[in-house]
């Protein structure tokens, strides 16, 4: 039982931050219908910006939380940032282009970012500083879920709710519902669509910058190839969920941190990605819409 | 309708639900050898649902539909894919023109052979006379459709670059080489000038006369159907709610509220 | 695009003719290895250290009077660009090679070398067939082979820590895999020991914590990895946080001062093998401090060692007098030479004779070699 | 003037402030040190400047472009023009191939040896153009069927000592073999999800490499594979390295010669057809199923049969070569060099391949200028380097009708 628990909370753990990728992707493609690629990389910038900023903070001598807020926000910031200009530099000249040319476009960027990363600082690993304390309360349970894990799913909750409620309930929200659905529609009726896709690039950004932080201080380590795998296993979340479905990525990316989780635990890790690989070749032959999309009758 | 004419589709109780909403509600109907039957009703009757149902896009969730080829066996159509539907014979145009745009006019129109002929990988490979035989008579026979249509002379253009009506043209002459028995066209007129759409007429009524093909269309513009259909099916809300011909259907009191209610709407 | 061809072909006429109208008088020493890619901070130090020996031993008259020219060239760890890499520096007229640095693209380089009589030494291959198979008679390296250090490990846990449960873990690469089953060949054989564990972790995944939580199942006493360090920091951080005391034993290439970083206290108490500790040799302190003077940081992986084999490679050439084949094979196999790995001479098959392995423990955020 | 100045200036500076932490800063938590590096963001402003003027005034032509071609205007560059023009095109063909026949006796091994690298993805990339290009179907996981090829022949060749000639066919039917596998189960997928499972179809494949040492000898890899024995004599390295180089031109050949074949058959056509628009594709009678399959197993065929060579070259292998890196490559070769045109994917495979090599001096920028370039030509030339050359008929009574360029 208890290591049945720790596989949970583990693939838990593990689904929440894929979930939170996952939001990125699921929410372009909902509006542009593009696979942003490069998003995985953005991820990877906001934990690099984070390590950075909280670097910086140490040598000048600033603690604990203050420099956990401050590594966060400044990464959320840039992270959005990236995200905003990837979406105007490598999408927006694209729109209205062949389905292929903006996917591609996006691939140029995700190893045009990893690469831009290595430059500018190293290929090496560097160390995280760890963020996040071990609570005291914690520690009866600390083998099965420890401090990080903790925070972790907290601000994943937290942060769910938060886009729920700007989806459900702002005048943004609606607009960005409307031009999920329709966007000449929703241009029609007012909407400003080229503003609603910037800013859906700027939420998933943001979210993704918050797993980026989350991971980074959970694991203690960032280099610049960590958005990639991240990006793929994300990516995989969001289909599995029904790409383009905001819960279907929350329950895709806990589907894949629990199958992940419990296939290592109890059969091997040695072909994790096979089980990865083979769980969405099987749903999506199940339910070619993934687990919560709709499916479209194609207008013919 | 005389009796003694060959019936060639016959649909019966057909209906479509997606999801709780029912598309097209027991409609039954039937085409005959010569015919150019129509297809009408307001926006949103179903006309065009009805289509893909028969055409094989999508599976009918009720209701039967028989295909009786002259001199070969009654074949079921429901829930054939839809390049069977095709292979039996019945061939169709799309409401939102759907060409192959990046493809040459000829080449669109080769396309339509496809099922047809048979060459397979290894044939186009070795490229043997038999296959350059039948690539050559390929592309007679397309050029030949492009000529019956108007379009030879653009024979070689991408088709994206076609003006509207003749890529509405091409797109009959495309469901022509499937060499069909009945042809099924979703509203060839529509976005057609007053020129466009006689001409169009005059070719509807020669496909009917000369290649023996019976036609069965969708159609708004009044003046068109009336003018070469006979008998003309009325649709609305998913229902069938008039058949016959031209002047029993301008009488038809359901008729003149279903389309006096769509235009005071 | 036929002109296209055609203007590339004479570009590139040009430009091998613009190669060969350089080439003055020296001694060329190749480099090869990852210095892009993801493998990139494995290959980068060598360069660098063979930078450093070039423009230390150019700057003190060169070798046999000549100039050292470093003729650099990216492989990334891919054997099908190594084999291109091979033949580039081959028909560059390199006299030597330093590399490569993954054993596999070794492997696919070493039959061109071969052909073309020319001796390579790597700093890092550790791969036991590149010199037991004897396939690769030009083939040296200044590390010890995987089977050595893995026996070392098994031995260290088995005698040393005692322990009766053992799990062992790899990366699934070709360095970690190899040293991995090395490890589990002994234990087995030694009979006195229960692998409770043998599985490949996927490199890059998010977190370890399914694998770590069946350490905590299969109550192993002591783990053995087989990979590289960012893993490794990977593990012994949520072991540390699972609250496991399953001790840690792993390879040379977790024995990298990143792993002590990344992985923090979380390392401490961890045990790996690697060669001897050498900072009390001048020439291995002055070699740091070279680097440190030059590119104000720690050196990474494999410096050291690519740092001697820069050394051994040159000197090699300025004791045979030329840069024959058979001239230079023999000094390297007779001759010893000072190097940041200390005093040593290969043998027959190519390995190193004076560099050893010592086992490591990591305590208060510092290696401490036990003797 | 001033507007676009102003433009630029902002421009200018969301660039610095976007690369400031990354670019600018350095951090050593060791040490307490904190390199600025200011020079950075100064190249960083004016880089952007200059930049922010050039792509304003590749996007104004762009859109010129766009007016001429929706006005029906001539939007065929002299270039296409001349390519489309036969007698000249068999004319270079033949100056290109005698090029290529004299290459390795002029040329020292090493250029090649590159040349080999080039003509492999060549073979890939039309393999590739098959089922992205003419098709439609993205595949991020081509990598896998190359290594199929790769595999088959090391292990034929290790456990039973196959020569290299009785393993090219093999080789290339697994590949077909496995696209056809591949193929069944996302028959029923929409493109973008073709994407996902295509790409971990790649990784599936490299895994089970790593892992299942039984079969693949993991990732220590199979070394010492035979090279092609030309009438069982020993070659030296040059030698034998120009006799790959003329099976690999005989090879290119080969496949330039079917791929044409296919494209301009009846299957080729059903092809692009499914390309452009899948359901009018089946409402003409298509079976997109088989249309489908077709095109994996056909492109897989190619990628197999030069996954051999690509062993039997490098005489080693393992699976560390068949990332998705690599699939990104041949799919962009493909890509840039114009999707369904057979000679834009031969320059495409041309360029990034020998680009890079003869540019080893920048080669830590090269997958950063890769990356650039896929994203900038998706933008200002989207169609590749050569974009599709349209077919023309002969038929009867055309005779002065036609009228192509």
């Amino acid at each position: 039982m208890e290591y049945f628990l720790q596989l949970f909370f583990g693939g838990l753990t593990r689904g929440s931050i894929y979930a939170l990728i996952a939001l990125g992707y699921t929410m372009v493609y909902g509006i542009i219908q593009l696979i942003n690629f490069a998003h995985g990389e953005i991820y990877m910038i906001g934990a690099f910006v984070a390590l950075i900023v909280a670097g910086v903070c140490t040598i000048y001598g600033l603690s604990g939380v203050s420099i956990l807020i401050l590594a966060g926000v400044i990464a959320i910031i840039y992270s959005c940032a990236y995200g905003y200009t990837l979406e105007k530099v490598a999408y927006r000249p694209l729109r209205g282009a062949p389905r292929l040319s903006p996917l591609i476009s996006a691939i140029g960027m995700s190893i045009f970012l990893q690469n831009y990363v290595l430059l500018a600082q190293t290929p090496d690993f560097l160390p995280f500083p760890r963020l996040i304390p071990d609570f005291d309360f914690m520690e009866p349970v600390a083998h099965i879920i420890g401090s990080p894990e903790l925070v972790i799913l907290i601000t994943t909750v937290v942060t769910m709710i938060l886009l729920t409620l700007l989806i459900k309930k702002t005048r943004v929200g609606k607009a960005m519902r409307a031009t999920q659905q329709d966007m000449n529609m929703a241009r029609l009726v007012g909407v400003n669509v080229d503003r609603i896709i910037s800013l859906t690039f700027i939420i998933g950004s943001a979210l993704a910058a918050i797993g980026g932080v989350l991971v980074a201080s959970y694991i203690g380590q960032v280099n610049f190839y960590i958005g990639f795998l991240a990006g793929v296993k994300a990516f995989t979340a969001a289909v599995l969920g029904g790409i383009g479905s905001i819960p279907g990525a929350v329950l895709g990316g806990l589907v894949l941190g629990w199958a992940e989780s419990f296939a290592a635990g109890y059969i091997s890790s040695d072909y994790e990605d096979v089980f990865t690989f083979g769980l969405l070749v099987l749903i999506l032959i199940l339910r070619p819409a993934g687990i919560l999309g709709k499916s479209h009758k194609q207008k013919v | 309708m005389a009796e003694n004419k060959h019936k060639l589709l016959e649909v019966k109780g057909l209906t479509m639900d997606f999801g709780g909403l029912r598309a097209v509600d027991s409609v039954t109907l039937e085409v005959y050898e010569g015919d150019i039957a129509a297809l009408i009703g307001p926006n949103g009757a179903g006309k065009t649902t009805f289509f893909n149902c028969i055409t094989g896009i999508y599976n009918p969730s009720k209701g039967d539909i028989l295909l009786h080829p002259k001199g070969l066996k009654t074949r079921r159509l429901n829930g054939l894919k839809p390049n069977k539907v095709t292979e039996m014979g019945l061939a169709r145009t799309f409401q939102n023109i759907r060409l192959f745009p990046d493809m040459t006019v000829l080449e669109n129109v080769m396309i339509g052979r496809h099922c047809r002929t048979n060459s397979g990988i290894f044939k186009a490979i070795i490229r043997s006379k038999s296959v350059r035989d039948e690539e050559q008579q390929i592309v007679e026979s397309s050029y030949h459709l492009l000529e019956k249509v108007g379009l030879a002379d653009f024979a070689n253009e991408f088709s994206k670059n076609l003006p509207y009506g003749a890529q509405r043209r091409l797109e009959i002459a495309r469901a022509m080489a499937t060499d069909p028995f009945l042809l099924l066209l979703d509203e060839p007129a529509a976005g057609m000038n007053p020129q466009e759409t006689s001409d169009l007429e005059q070719l509807i009524c020669k496909i009917s006369a000369e290649e023996q093909i019976a036609i069965l269309l969708i159609e708004h513009d009044m003046k068109l159907v009336m003018n070469i259909s006979d008998p003309i099916y009325v649709m609305e809300y998913g229902k069938k709610i008039a058949e016959g011909s031209p002047e029993e259907i301008k009488d038809n009191p359901k008729v003149v509220e279903a389309y006096l209610g769509e235009e005071t709407e | 695009m036929k002109k296209m061809t055609v203007l590339i072909s004479t570009f590139a006429l040009f430009l091998s003719i613009a190669a060969t109208g350089f080439a003055a008088d020296t001694i060329k020493l190749g480099v090869a290895g990852p210095h892009s890619g993801d493998l990139a901070p494995y290959g980068i130090p060598a360069m660098k250290a063979a930078q450093l020996v070039v423009k230390k031993i150019n700057a003190n008259g060169g070798v046999l009077g000549k100039q050292v020219e470093l003729l650099i060239q990216d492989d990334q760890c891919k054997p099908e660009i190594a084999t291109n890499t091979a033949t580039k520096l081959v028909t560059d007229g390199a006299d030597v090679v330093l590399g490569h640095i993954c054993s596999g693209a070794t492997k696919a380089a070493l039959g061109i070398y071969k052909d073309a009589k020319i001796p390579v030494m790597s700093p890092s291959a550790t791969n036991p067939p590149l010199t037991q198979s004897g396939d690769y008679p030009n083939f040296f390296r200044t590390i010890a082979s995987d089977d050595m250090q893995a026996k070392m490990a098994v031995d260290f846990a088995i005698n040393k820590l005692g322990v009766k449960k053992v799990a062992v873990l790899h990366d699934k690469g070709d360095y970690g895999k190899g040293f991995a089953e090395f490890a589990k060949k002994y234990l087995d054989e030694s009979g006195k020991v229960e692998v409770v564990l043998y599985e490949g972790i996927t490199p890059g995944a998010m977190d370890y914590s399914s694998i770590v939580a069946k350490l905590g199942r299969y109550k192993a006493e002591a783990l053995i990895f087989g990979g590289y360090h960012p893993e490794a920091s990977k593990l012994v951080s949520q072991m540390q946080r699972k609250r496991l005391k399953t001790i840690f034993i792993s390879d040379d290439g977790v024995k990298d001062d990143s792993f002590l970083k990344v992985a923090g206290d979380a390392a401490n108490g961890a045990y790996v093998t690697g060669p001897q500790d050498l900072s009390s040799i001048p020439l291995n302190a002055a070699a740091t401090a070279e680097f440190k003077a030059e590119y104000g940081a720690e050196p990474g992986a494999f410096y050291q060692e690519g740092y001697s084999a820069a050394l051994a490679l040159l000197n090699a050439i300025e004791k045979a007098g030329s840069t024959d084949y058979d001239a230079v094979t023999k000094v390297l196999r007779t001759e010893y030479v000072e190097t940041p790995v200390g005093k040593i001479k290969f043998d027959s098959k190519g390995d190193a004779e004076g560099v050893g392995f010592s086992v490591y423990k990591v305590e208060n955020g510092a290696f401490t070699e036990l003797k | 003037m001033l507007k676009n100045f102003k433009q630029s200036i902002l421009v200018s500076l969301w660039f610095v402030f976007l690369t400031f932490p990354l670019l600018a800063v350095r951090v050593n938590t060791m040490d307490q040190v904190v390199v600025w590096r200011w020079m950075n963001m100064l190249w960083v402003a004016i880089g952007a400047f200059v930049l922010s003027y050039l792509w304003r005034y590749m996007l104004a032509r762009q859109q010129v472009r766009k007016q001429v071609a929706d006005e029906g205007g001539e939007t065929r560059s002299k270039t296409q023009l001349l390519l489309e023009d036969m007698s000249f095109r068999y004319k270079a063909m033949g100056v290109i191939l005698l090029a290529a026949l004299v290459f390795p006796l002029v040329f020292d091994t090493y250029q090649s040896t590159i040349m080999i690298s080039a003509l492999i993805y060549v073979v890939l990339g039309l393999g590739l153009n098959i089922t992205v290009g003419l098709a439609g179907l993205l595949d991020l996981g081509f990598v896998a069927f190359f290594g199929v090829g790769a595999y088959t022949y090391a292990l034929l060749n290790h456990h039973f000592d196959l020569g290299f000639w009785i393993t090219l066919p093999i080789g290339g039917i697994l590949g077909c073999l496995f696209g056809v596998i591949l193929g069944f189960p996302i028959l029923r997928l929409r493109g973008d999800y073709l994407a996902i499972v295509t790409l971990g179809f790649g990784m599936i494949f490299k895994v089970v490499m790593e892992n299942w040492d039984a079969l693949s000898f993991g990732p220590s890899g199979i070394a010492n594979i035979d090279k092609p024995s030309f009438f069982g004599m020993d070659l030296s390295l040059a030698d034998s390295t120009i006799y790959i180089y003329y099976i690999m031109i005989a090879m290119v050949i080969f496949t330039i010669l079917v791929t044409t074949r296919l494209r301009n058959s009846r299957i080729g056509r059903a092809w692009i057809a499914m390309r452009e628009d899948e359901i009018a594709c089946v409402a003409m009678g298509i079976d997109i199923a088989r249309t489908k399959l077709s095109a994996y197993a056909l492109g897989a065929f190619w990628a197999g049969m030069v996954g051999v060579l690509f062993a039997s070259k490098t005489t080693f292998i393992n699976p560390a070569s068949f990332t998705f890196m690599e699939s990104a490559i041949i799919l962009s070769i493909v890509v840039l060099g114009g999707m369904g045109s057979i000679l834009g994917v031969i320059l495409g495979a041309f360029l990034l391949i020998l680009l890079p090599e003869y540019m080893r001096a920048f080669s830590e920028y090269r997958m950063l200028a890769f990356g650039a370039a896929m994203v900038l030509m998706m933008i200002f030339r989207p169609q590749g380097i050569i974009s599709n050359l349209r077919q023309t008929y002969k038929y009867k009574g055309s005779k002065e009708k036609i009228n192509n360029g």
